[in-house]
């Protein structure tokens, strides 16, 4: 049997030692009428060599994004990944290892989650960071679980013009601790949110505003007027953010925001069909610390003295305080974390500043070309790397000839807002180039 | 040394392409107030120092690969490395999950069919392959059970969820996310649930039980029909947490013992890696009745093509998009490649290695329920408590052996608790070696019990101070 | 600049500290009319992720085995291949280490040496082994040599069936040492080749007599009879061998061999283009070893007494005897031979055996199969997993329309010898398939 | 533990689909005498054991991705990793050599434009690629020296190579293969060739001068025209052993200086990985006078087509198919990555590296040759030796600090020699933590010799007897 050392022989020699005769032996404390008393109703096994060939096979049905050009973005992006980071994450001791529970021989992941949180802490100007969450979605929906624990309130905000899933799942996550969610619309010229749009006596009850910069459209809101409102309402401003954004957009910490969470799959993982990404969660003050979800690694010494790292705060975690936990956090996204710290290791300030630089300026490109050929922006504001184009067209007949053509064309946001039918989200990230984007307009133009 | 430390300004460990497009000043894009003003402190620093930097770090870590890591409860198995060549294919790994599905059958084949795959070995009905770890997936089942007392119009009254005291802490924690009040039964002196404390225990509020079969100490529940009458009986759904399956498969299948719900742990039982504490994949499987509550989307087949699909009543999503889609790859290939007689395998040797290993210590160590154990067992340190050495010693000491320690201090009704789990893929020479580097400890500990609380010495820092660590948190790099 | 640390300001600290001004005062020695005034003339750079395009557009340009199915044999195999290999070998400190000179803080390459060396002298039933050769070509060349100084003799003679490629790097080693060649001719008949066809006062003069088994026509010699010859006349038998074969196929220490040299790409390499492969080289008494090529392995013990491993008998060595030294070998293929070890360890004896029968039976297989559909086997001799068809075909015609068909065909035998300008050398490994080889011969059937 | 240790009978590692064809009984196939009776002694183990066996084998190894790797004349850089993941993709690691050339038009593209590369690098007309390594790389260059003047008739007057006395082993030992006597020369006072000595050396029975430059002392040669002239006068060609060229690239091309053949080692000076002692890849660069001599085949494109062509005179060829392909893909992706401009910042770095550290060190230990050198350097561990130290101590006892000891006891001509190469791809505080260790060490020879001589101690193993290993050779496992 693959992977199993044991042999007949050996088998043979240890349940003897147990005083048993065969392997059903072994099963007597459950009850015979529960045994299934045949093979589970599986495909035959197949040898290593036909796996890859037939795992191979599953895997030319799908168009991979180095077959053709996409504009995709509405929460994954096709972000270059610097070809040394799976070499990295894949040496055994990382990739075989567990969460730390023995700090001693756990220092390699123990210290590369240090980095993780200080990087991130960094990146987004905050005083501290977790070790991971799930994904942005999870983490924004339990930044709002928090902020309710923090200030006691049961009503959180969220803006309209979120990630319409990331919506749904806060929805999800909130509804079940009979936490009220109220949403922020936006405005169907700029898409983006009127914070004066709250109903006024609402302000005191809100244990936060949620809010997305850029938002799902691509465009940047008014955080400073969003977080004084709700500060002066002494509800906490929390962000979810593009972390890429970071290298040219202002800092969540330079907001004031409270809790900022966002999603740092984009940051040296594979898209992977939008899994396993992974989430981070960052608080502006120490004192939030405790009240965080997830696992935090702090710096502590050994008994020379010496540096080293520990799990931390693990008073607030299911293993000690359980039905009181801040989180049922207990596997997280580690290994992801740790190829985003080091593609933030590789690319470093001036890296990351490109990165977010050149989509900025690939998506400017983008839309005055667009504009060039008769095409209509949906929105006016300022937008970093996504933006809502508008045609009087059915997108997915639009998108089946793209396909034709090589090309994965935008989201058509009918799915999302009736009000956006005869509109797609289109992103563009460092990877697209001139020639591409050239083609994609001479595409569109032509069926006008 | 930390990255930061090795910082130099100027360096690149990595270069975009040149932009191609024409330039257009920033400030012309967007609104000053929009910009970032603050530094951005990363580290400067080139690929060779990075690629050291990490290599190091990683040699500093022990992992499966490295040597035995019996960590009770949480199956730390081999990790086929061929899983990880086919998660890497291009075509897995760089897919976007919002195209079209004409152009992602190949993905939603292979989700479709470990959806078939888990139904069979849960002997349920249906999976949702959204949940991103087993607790996500606990969390994901109870919302589930409260959408269907919610269906049935008994949500308000049915608020209460049975778990053992046994249970994971995961268990209750999961329960509190998911609005409910958890309530604590005690375990009986088999180690098994208290039949008459769960009779006592259900009623009207009862919304479901959750029961880790075999539970956390290894055993097998013998009452499991018993148990499962009472609950349904009573208006309540059974959530089976099946982070232990690897105990298992094809031996018996918990819906056919009458659970409704099973989340699996892809980390554990099926053997995909646990990257140094994630990520992981905590499908749920659920009864035919509960179909219509999964998570949205699911995957259906229909006229040969596989699609996205919102059941009726769906709970929602709780993740973006379809879980961790690379994870459930790995899974996938692993169960091709073992087939059902390779999975049957897999569970009866995991179980005798843990008797095995078990019966060789309990001379030694305390055993508290001296029964037949199933992929794991728990002992007790209070023999050598009572030499004056703890449980940590003896762990800590374990790491100047080469192995892992196993998890400790759980479950918390064993005193002292030690708790074993080898799997299958370990051999005997490496169990018999883990035997004689425990049965040496139970020696030090009468002979040498400083040695023990000195330990580690052979470990790249030795013991290290955990409550400083909490008492003054210092949670990331501080320029000196 | 890639991969390079220095900053302009380190580069003008550490100038500063050596009294230059700038990098090009660093190479004043060199006559100023011999620097290059310009920059090398070579193409623009590109950036990792423009080269990454680059290499699989190139790649793209090449037709891979797992594209198509193929029968080619002939000194290259499409042998399967575990997955785990290439990870393992690709940790950073096997794949960025080099000769082991530094033995303590080398033991991963030097013990895994060691295993390497064991594993081919038990695989050949020999007593010691080298720890590699650039291919089996070059060791062939090496062995031949190596008897020539064992023996004091100036001539060789190698069987007319070797493999033609290397009976001519056969040719090249030996000419330009003055050492004559003696080819030993086959059989049209059989493939086999015949030692009574040896001028018989030859004899005496032969350092060795060089024969392949398999042949390269995949037939089996009667070593018994040929080494018998040799050792009647104190000259050496040199092997050449498919270690694959050795699975099923009587090892060369069982014939008598003195010197046994083989290539062990097939052992878990990948096929490459035909590189890099490693070579094996063993011999039969402890007492060749101090004339062996190529570096060595040996268990020795520390200080302390603990089992270790170094370098050894390295007074055979370029490094020491220099214009003495048994070989000029420095580099080796140690990667390849890692590879190699892996691989049979993996394998293990029932392992080894299956590959060889599969082979062996395949081969049968597809050999009933085209002789049912009317096809003639150039030679009767049994064979391994090779052998020659004929047809009165141009078979680089064949071969084209095949190629149509996703077939590469057998390797026309009309390159190496005109008189069997109608045959071509079929080879079939583990990794065929049943109907792989049921359309090839429907194919081949069609065209008649 | 070796292999053979840890195997058990009927364990198995790897699995092949099953047999799908009829099988018939071996005897059947092959005549019993043919077929092996002894027993196939190998060990017997599974996947998850083979794995923890090398991952732990590996931990006991130095590379440079774990640390400093300062290893003189073996330019021990940065090995990309991005050009592992181009080398394994399918078309380049899947091909076979025997197909037909219109397949693998790739493959040829890139052995055709990395023969221009090189050829442009060395100021040469065109390359053999087919050398295994700089040692075969230097046998097949002498062959064509060989060629050449059997060309001319004067093959058996020419029999003389002629080599300075600071040459790397390999040179002689090359000459000696191809069937040349080795012409030993002597080094002026600055470390370059004696150019009265090598008037005095030349004659008829000249066929060539072996060179490196820089050479193994990692200096250049000035009188480099004049000795080309010498050789030239004589009828004799240059060879130059490129495997030191990490210093030149850019900057001066050994063609230009009137070399007639350089061979390059793309392991060393284009990065490819060194794999513990292999494969590399030694290729020849030859000028346009000897192009019909180079080795069976060479690469050739015509008509917009690649193809393999065999040179009119080719002395044959000298491996089998066409080289160490997957090692031409790597070195390939580094020049293009690189392009003219990198090339040259890595002789320079790798040039200012190497001044900074021996500058550095010039105080603590005895530089024989002072002024300024190229990639390396050479120091003279003589003064520590009147201390009661030995070069070997105290290369020992360097890795203790976690650093692999320079080149030791190379080149020949320097007493005691401690050959140091940093490489351009160590960072300053690399650098500057080596300087550290070697003036630490330069005063524990004075303070406490004996630590040295005791050294190493913090490695896997303590210092190993090797004339044990040499005396009584065990070059197998035998069962204890
Ligand atoms: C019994 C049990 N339940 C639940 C969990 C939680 O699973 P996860 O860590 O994947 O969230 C674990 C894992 O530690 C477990 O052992
Ligand atoms: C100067 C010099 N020449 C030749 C060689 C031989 O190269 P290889 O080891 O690739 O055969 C080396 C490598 O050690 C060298 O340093």
């Amino acid at each position: 049997m693959p992977y199993i050392p044991n042999t007949p022989e050996e088998q043979r020699q240890m349940l003897e030692s147990l005083g048993l005769s065969n392997l059903a032996d072994l099963f007597v404390d459950i009850p015979e009428n529960l045994k299934l008393k045949r093979h589970l109703d599986l495909p035959e096994p197949l040898a290593e060599h036909q796996l890859l060939r037939h795992m191979s096979q599953l895997a030319e049905k799908n168009l991979h994004l180095d077959r053709c050009v996409s504009f995709l973005g509405a929460g994954a992006y096709d972000h270059i990944v610097p070809a040394v980071i799976s070499h990295l994450i894949s040496r055994g001791e990382f990739l075989t290892a567990y969460t730390p529970y023995q700090a001693e021989i756990s220092q390699g992941v123990l210290q590369s989650i240090f980095e993780f949180q200080t990087l991130i802490a960094n990146l987004t100007k905050m005083e501290a960071a977790n070790a991971s969450m799930y994904d942005g979605a999870t983490a924004l929906a339990e930044a709002a679980l928090m902020a309710c624990s923090v200030t006691n309130r049961r009503k959180v905000a969220a803006a309209a013009n979120l990630d319409p899933q990331w919506l749904k799942i806060l929805q999800v996550y909130l509804e079940n601790q009979d936490i009220e969610l109220i949403t922020i619309g936006y405005s169907l010229d700029t898409g983006l949110i009127d914070i004066d749009s709250v109903e006024p006596n609402l302000g005191p009850d809100l244990a936060c505003v949620l809010v997305s910069q850029p938002s799902f459209f691509g465009s940047l809101d008014d955080i400073h007027r969003i977080g004084g409102w709700i500060k002066s309402h002494k509800g906490l401003l929390v962000m979810a953010v593009d972390p890429i954004s970071l290298g040219i957009l202002k800092a969540p910490g330079e907001y004031g925001a409270d809790i900022v969470v966002g999603d740092a799959g984009c940051l040296g993982n594979p898209i992977s069909f939008g899994g396993p990404s992974v989430g981070f969660f960052a608080v502006a003050d120490m004192k939030l610390v405790r009240k965080m979800p997830g696992r935090i690694v702090g710096q502590t010494t050994d008994r020379d003295g010496n540096i080293g790292y520990v799990l931390t705060l693990q008073a607030r975690e299911q293993h000690i305080r359980r039905e009181k936990a801040t989180s049922n956090i207990c596997t997280n996204q580690a290994l992801n974390a740790l190829a985003a710290t080091i593609y933030l290791a590789l690319l470093g300030p001036q890296g990351i500043r490109e990165v977010a630089y050149q989509c900025l300026q690939k998506t400017a490109y983008l839309r005055r070309k667009l504009e060039a050929a008769g095409f209509r922006l949906r929105f006016k504001a300022p937008v970093f790397k996504e933006f809502v184009l508008q045609a009087d067209w059915d997108w997915d007949e639009i998108n089946e000839r793209l396909l034709e053509h090589g090309y994965i064309g935008g989201f058509p946001l009918k799915r999302v807002d009736p009000n956006l039918a005869d509109c797609v989200l289109i992103a563009v990230t460092e990877a697209r180039t001139k020639a591409e984007m050239d083609q994609f307009v001479d595409l569109l133009r032509g069926w006008r | 040394m930390l990255l930061l430390d090795l910082s130099v300004p100027g360096r690149r460990g990595y270069a975009l392409p040149k932009l191609d497009v024409e330039a257009i000043p920033v400030a012309d894009l967007i609104p000053e107030s929009f910009l970032r003003e603050s530094d951005l402190e990363l580290p400067e620093l080139t690929e060779p120092e990075v690629v050291r930097y990490f290599t190091q770090l990683s040699r500093k870590n022990h992992g499966v690969d490295v040597g035995f890591y019996p960590l009770g409860s949480c199956t730390m198995k081999y990790n086929p490395r061929v899983n990880e060549d086919i998660a890497a294919l291009p075509g897995f790994s760089r897919i976007h999950p919002r195209q079209p599905e004409s152009t992602v059958q190949g993905a939603l084949q292979l989700m479709y069919e470990l959806d078939c795959f888990l139904a069979e070995a849960a002997g349920l009905a249906k999976t949702s392959l959204q949940p991103a770890a087993g607790a996500h997936g606990e969390l994901t089942g109870l919302l589930i059970i409260k959408a269907y007392h919610k269906f049935k119009g008994e949500a308000e009254q049915r608020r209460e969820i049975i778990i053992p005291d046994s249970a994971h802490g995961t268990n209750p924690a999961s329960a509190q996310m998911a609005g409910f009040i958890a309530r604590e039964i005690p375990s009986d002196p088999r180690g098994g649930v208290d039949v008459e404390a769960l009779k006592a225990a259900v009623g009207p509020q009862t919304a479901g039980l959750m029961l880790t079969n075999p539970n956390t100490l290894g055993l097998f529940d013998e009452n499991i029909e018993k148990i499962a009458e009472i609950i349904h009986d009573a208006g309540g759904l059974l959530y089976y947490d099946g982070a232990n399956a690897n105990a298992i498969l094809g031996i018996v299948r918990p819906g056919d013992s009458g659970f409704d719900i099973v989340h699996f742990n892809l980390h554990k039982t099926f053997s995909t890696p646990h990257g140094g504490g994630g990520p992981g994949s905590g499908p749920i499987v659920v009864s035919k009745e509960l179909v219509d509550f999964l998570p949205d989307p699911i995957v259906e087949h229909t006229d040969g093509k596989y699609h996205l699909a919102r059941p009726k009543h769906s709970i929602g999503p709780v993740k973006a998009f379809y879980g961790n889609f690379a994870v459930m790859v790995k899974a996938y290939a692993y169960i091709r490649h073992l087939g059902a007689a390779g999975l049957k395998a897999v569970s009866e040797n995991a179980v005798l290695n843990a008797n095995y290993v078990m019966n060789q210590l309990k001379n030694d160590y305390h055993l508290p329920y001296d029964r037949l154990c199933m992929h794991e067992f728990v002992l007790s340190g209070k023999w050598q408590k009572e030499q004056g050495v703890s449980t940590l010693d003896i762990a800590k000491r374990l790491l100047d052996y080469g192995v892992h320690a196993p998890t400790i201090y759980f479950p918390l009704i064993v005193e002292e608790a030690i708790m074993v789990e080898p799997t299958e893929t370990e051999s005997k020479a490496t169990l018999d070696a883990f035997v004689a580097a425990m049965k040496s400890i139970a020696e030090e500990a009468k002979t040498d019990p400083d040695k023990l609380k000195a330990a580690p010495t052979k470990t790249p820092v030795k013991r290290l101070d955990e409550t400083k660590a909490a008492r003054n948190p210092v949670l990331k790099y501080k320029r000196p």
